[in-house]
């Protein structure tokens, strides 16, 4: 099998240049690439458009590339949680494309699978659908949606092998598997690099074609947004 | 006049044996807490996963775990994860029983705006555009008026729509309505100590009284 | 959790009706609904519409249903090896529809998941475009095609608990998950039938919320159609 | 003139480390047998896996693993599994390195006919229009002329299409050529003992020969 093993976050994301289209997974802070946008801010590059559910928080995750400015665009379901982003929207640092959570989704599975436009209700009689074709089927209006792909996907994975199989863990798999396979180029980091043999692949989220490097992360902090517990 | 928990309890009503349910954040999310033990249903997190538990002790915090609304939870068993395409392929395909939400306002051709104020910080929609414009069966939970007292129950949406044609039913706190298919406000039932008068000067869009108007049990 | 344990194939089917539209996973002989193929044949029920794959051999499969002549029409992307199947569409007593199979897969899941149309490069140039909306994304053509959905769909795992959570086994999964998400009434027949909470959330492939009915099967023949050896 | 082992070697020559492959029903398939074995590739069978092994031993024959052919078959380590739509997901969303297949006619446009001959029994197309459609990397195993003689690389396919202007490379019994992106088949090699004019008496569509051509080397 094909090894795509690259040493660490830095290494992985070396040919990424400003003004490149990201997609970032994640829902919240869970599933989020943390060694590879650790490895963002290390390089320093500017001009990001970031496809990604949401936007971090101020000092974790995308907010992180927020504070120091390196992103141009985002494109997002929610962007709540975050005072800088807002700062930066209100003064027109930043452009930010809203686009329902399910449409988000099933774009970037279009833009993985092939399909450059399918139709969907969501956003039907909303502002989402001006300049938008409408159409109807089977009594129903839907709009015209296009595929999402990007120059670089960045997913976060619990298992990986050598040649790129993943197994997400928990609702931290949310948007990884289609940004996996939207990407042009496809770098996963994972909790756990096993041997290629060691997953069960019957139990593959992402399948290793998606996937052109993986890397072992370490000092994950997988911070927690909203801890709520049932006292006993 | 019915309080949060009066409001969830009364939707906690509405539902049925073997349903598959999403719940919004806020009041919706109390539903869950009233569902009769009896009842065997699944709550959907669009993050991912049918079979929302309670929220975890301390010892069983998981960041791997959370919800919509991004509070850590547990899992039932018979739990079952997957991607948010596949969550919304369950959605958009029709296959949740019942959505509960919240609502800034609703229309009486049953459209809802909850999304967004002009001149206020946008969020973003997140999930409640497919959600609104996918599910066969949406419950409104929601104030019958504002803080200022104007109604929230319109004959238009003022705010910009977040789906057409899709609330059937809205538990507020002082009424248990019906929006017809042909559109207006069918008073159901009203909150403890309520008068019909009162509900209808807090409602602006079409309020459709057909005899007795009974209080809410719960 | 809901309980949707049926006794068996009988009690599954016992509301499709003549002339249904139905679902039936499945690639070659690998993955069918064994149970429910011999219950209909039982049942007797005439004038089906068969979306599958494939129609199975001359004495096994949907090439049963055939036997029997049970089937008005097929809809599927590859029908050779079987006999009878030939001399009725011959006779035409039988019709086909034939569709291009990765059409045919994403038609189905189409139809799961509510996008009622999507564009495809497949069959572009061939008869298969003919009488379609052609459209050009992307420097690309494309065909426009609709989603299928099933009154019934019939479809095998391997494991299933009795909330109707599944899991295939090998490429036996093929066509079964988008159809079991693609009928109204899905009936799933399973190898082993556990407990709920006996599976492993992680490992689920097709959540139960797509599955009505469930049921163990019994005496699975699961016949090999090209067996195929190494000799040592 | 090579025989069917023959032009299966020669397309081995075009795979590249890194590579994950389909392989059509036929010759395709026996190209697997002559990738050097120090090339590290991947196949993709489009009922569902990723990493066919070899055929199973008699002991580990499997029901429920097949490839797209129905032939029993097993699973390299680092395989991966997934459903129809995942497999066409992938094939249409070109992550598929390279695709072999078999071939009745090609144009010199690089159009190609695979899947049915009027008159004759219809036995569907299979995953070949999803494949010729989305592949950016098409190579075809054929004859160079049918039994009775006539050419298969055509200025026009004849028979009922299956894709248009998608050859990529064509390796015949008689020659390897390339399709042209503006049109022509161009003569890259000869197949021992074959002369130009041979293939030159073979081919119906516009050949292209520029220069020497060498003899192909397996």
């Amino acid at each position: 099998m094909i090894n795509k093993v690259v040493a660490h976050a830095d290494e992985a994301v070396y040919d990424i240049q400003d003004n490149a289209v990201l997609m970032l997974g994640g829902f919240g802070l869970s599933g989020i690439p943390e060694n590879c946008i650790n490895a963002l801010l290390r390089k320093g590059i500017k001009g990001l458009t970031c496809i990604s559910n949401n936007a971090g928080v101020d000092d974790f995750g995308i907010g992180l590339l927020l504070k120091t400015r390196q992103v141009k665009k985002m494109i997002s379901s929610y962007v709540g949680e975050n005072a800088e982003f807002e700062r930066q929207l209100l003064s027109g640092e930043l452009e930010v494309d809203l686009i329902p959570q399910g449409t988000l989704a099933e774009r970037i599975r279009a833009g993985g699978a092939g399909i450059p436009a399918f139709f969907t209700p969501a956003g039907y009689g909303t502002e989402v659908a001006e300049g938008k074709e409408v159409r109807e089927f089977y009594g129903k209006m839907y709009l015209l949606e296009h595929w999402l792909r990007a120059d670089f996907a960045l997913v976060k994975a619990w298992k990986g092998d050598t040649t790129g199989n993943l197994i997400y863990r928990g609702t931290s798999r949310n948007f990884n598997p289609m940004m996996a396979a939207a990407g042009k180029i496809t770098i996963a980091e994972v909790e756990e690099l096993v041997p290629v043999g060691e997953l069960d692949p019957n139990h593959i989220h992402t399948p290793g074609i998606y996937v052109q490097r993986i890397f072992q992360g370490k000092d994950y902090e997988k911070r927690i947004e909203q801890k709520t517990i049932t006292k006993i | 006049m019915l309080d949060k928990v009066g409001i969830a309890k009364r939707i906690a009503q509405e539902v049925k044996d073997g349903m598959y349910i999403n719940l919004g954040i806020g009041i919706p999310t109390l539903v869950a807490n009233y569902i009769p033990p009896s009842l065997n249903v699944v709550l959907q997190s669009e993050n991912g996963l049918l079979g929302i538990g309670p929220f975890p002790t301390e010892n069983k915090v998981d960041a791997d775990l959370i919800n919509a609304g991004k509070q850590t939870i547990t899992m039932m068993p018979g739990s079952a994860l997957f991607s948010s395409a596949e969550s919304f392929a369950m959605i958009r395909g029709g296959h949740v029983d019942l959505t509960i939400l919240g609502a800034m306002e609703v229309s009486e051709q049953g459209d809802i705006s909850n999304w967004k104020v002009p001149g206020k910080m946008v969020k973003g929609m997140g999930g409640a555009m497919d959600l609104v414009a996918s599910a066969e069966n949406i419950i409104v939970a929601m104030q019958h008026c504002s803080k200022d007292g104007a109604s929230k129950l319109l004959k238009k949406c003022t705010l910009p729509i977040t789906g057409l044609n899709c609330v059937k039913k809205i538990v507020t706190d002082l009424a248990v309505l019906d929006v017809l298919p042909g559109g207006g406000f069918k008073l159901l039932e009203r909150a403890p100590g309520v008068t019909v008068e009162q509900i209808k000067n807090a409602t602006d869009g079409k309020l459709i009284i057909d005899g007795d108007v009974p209080e809410i049990g719960i």
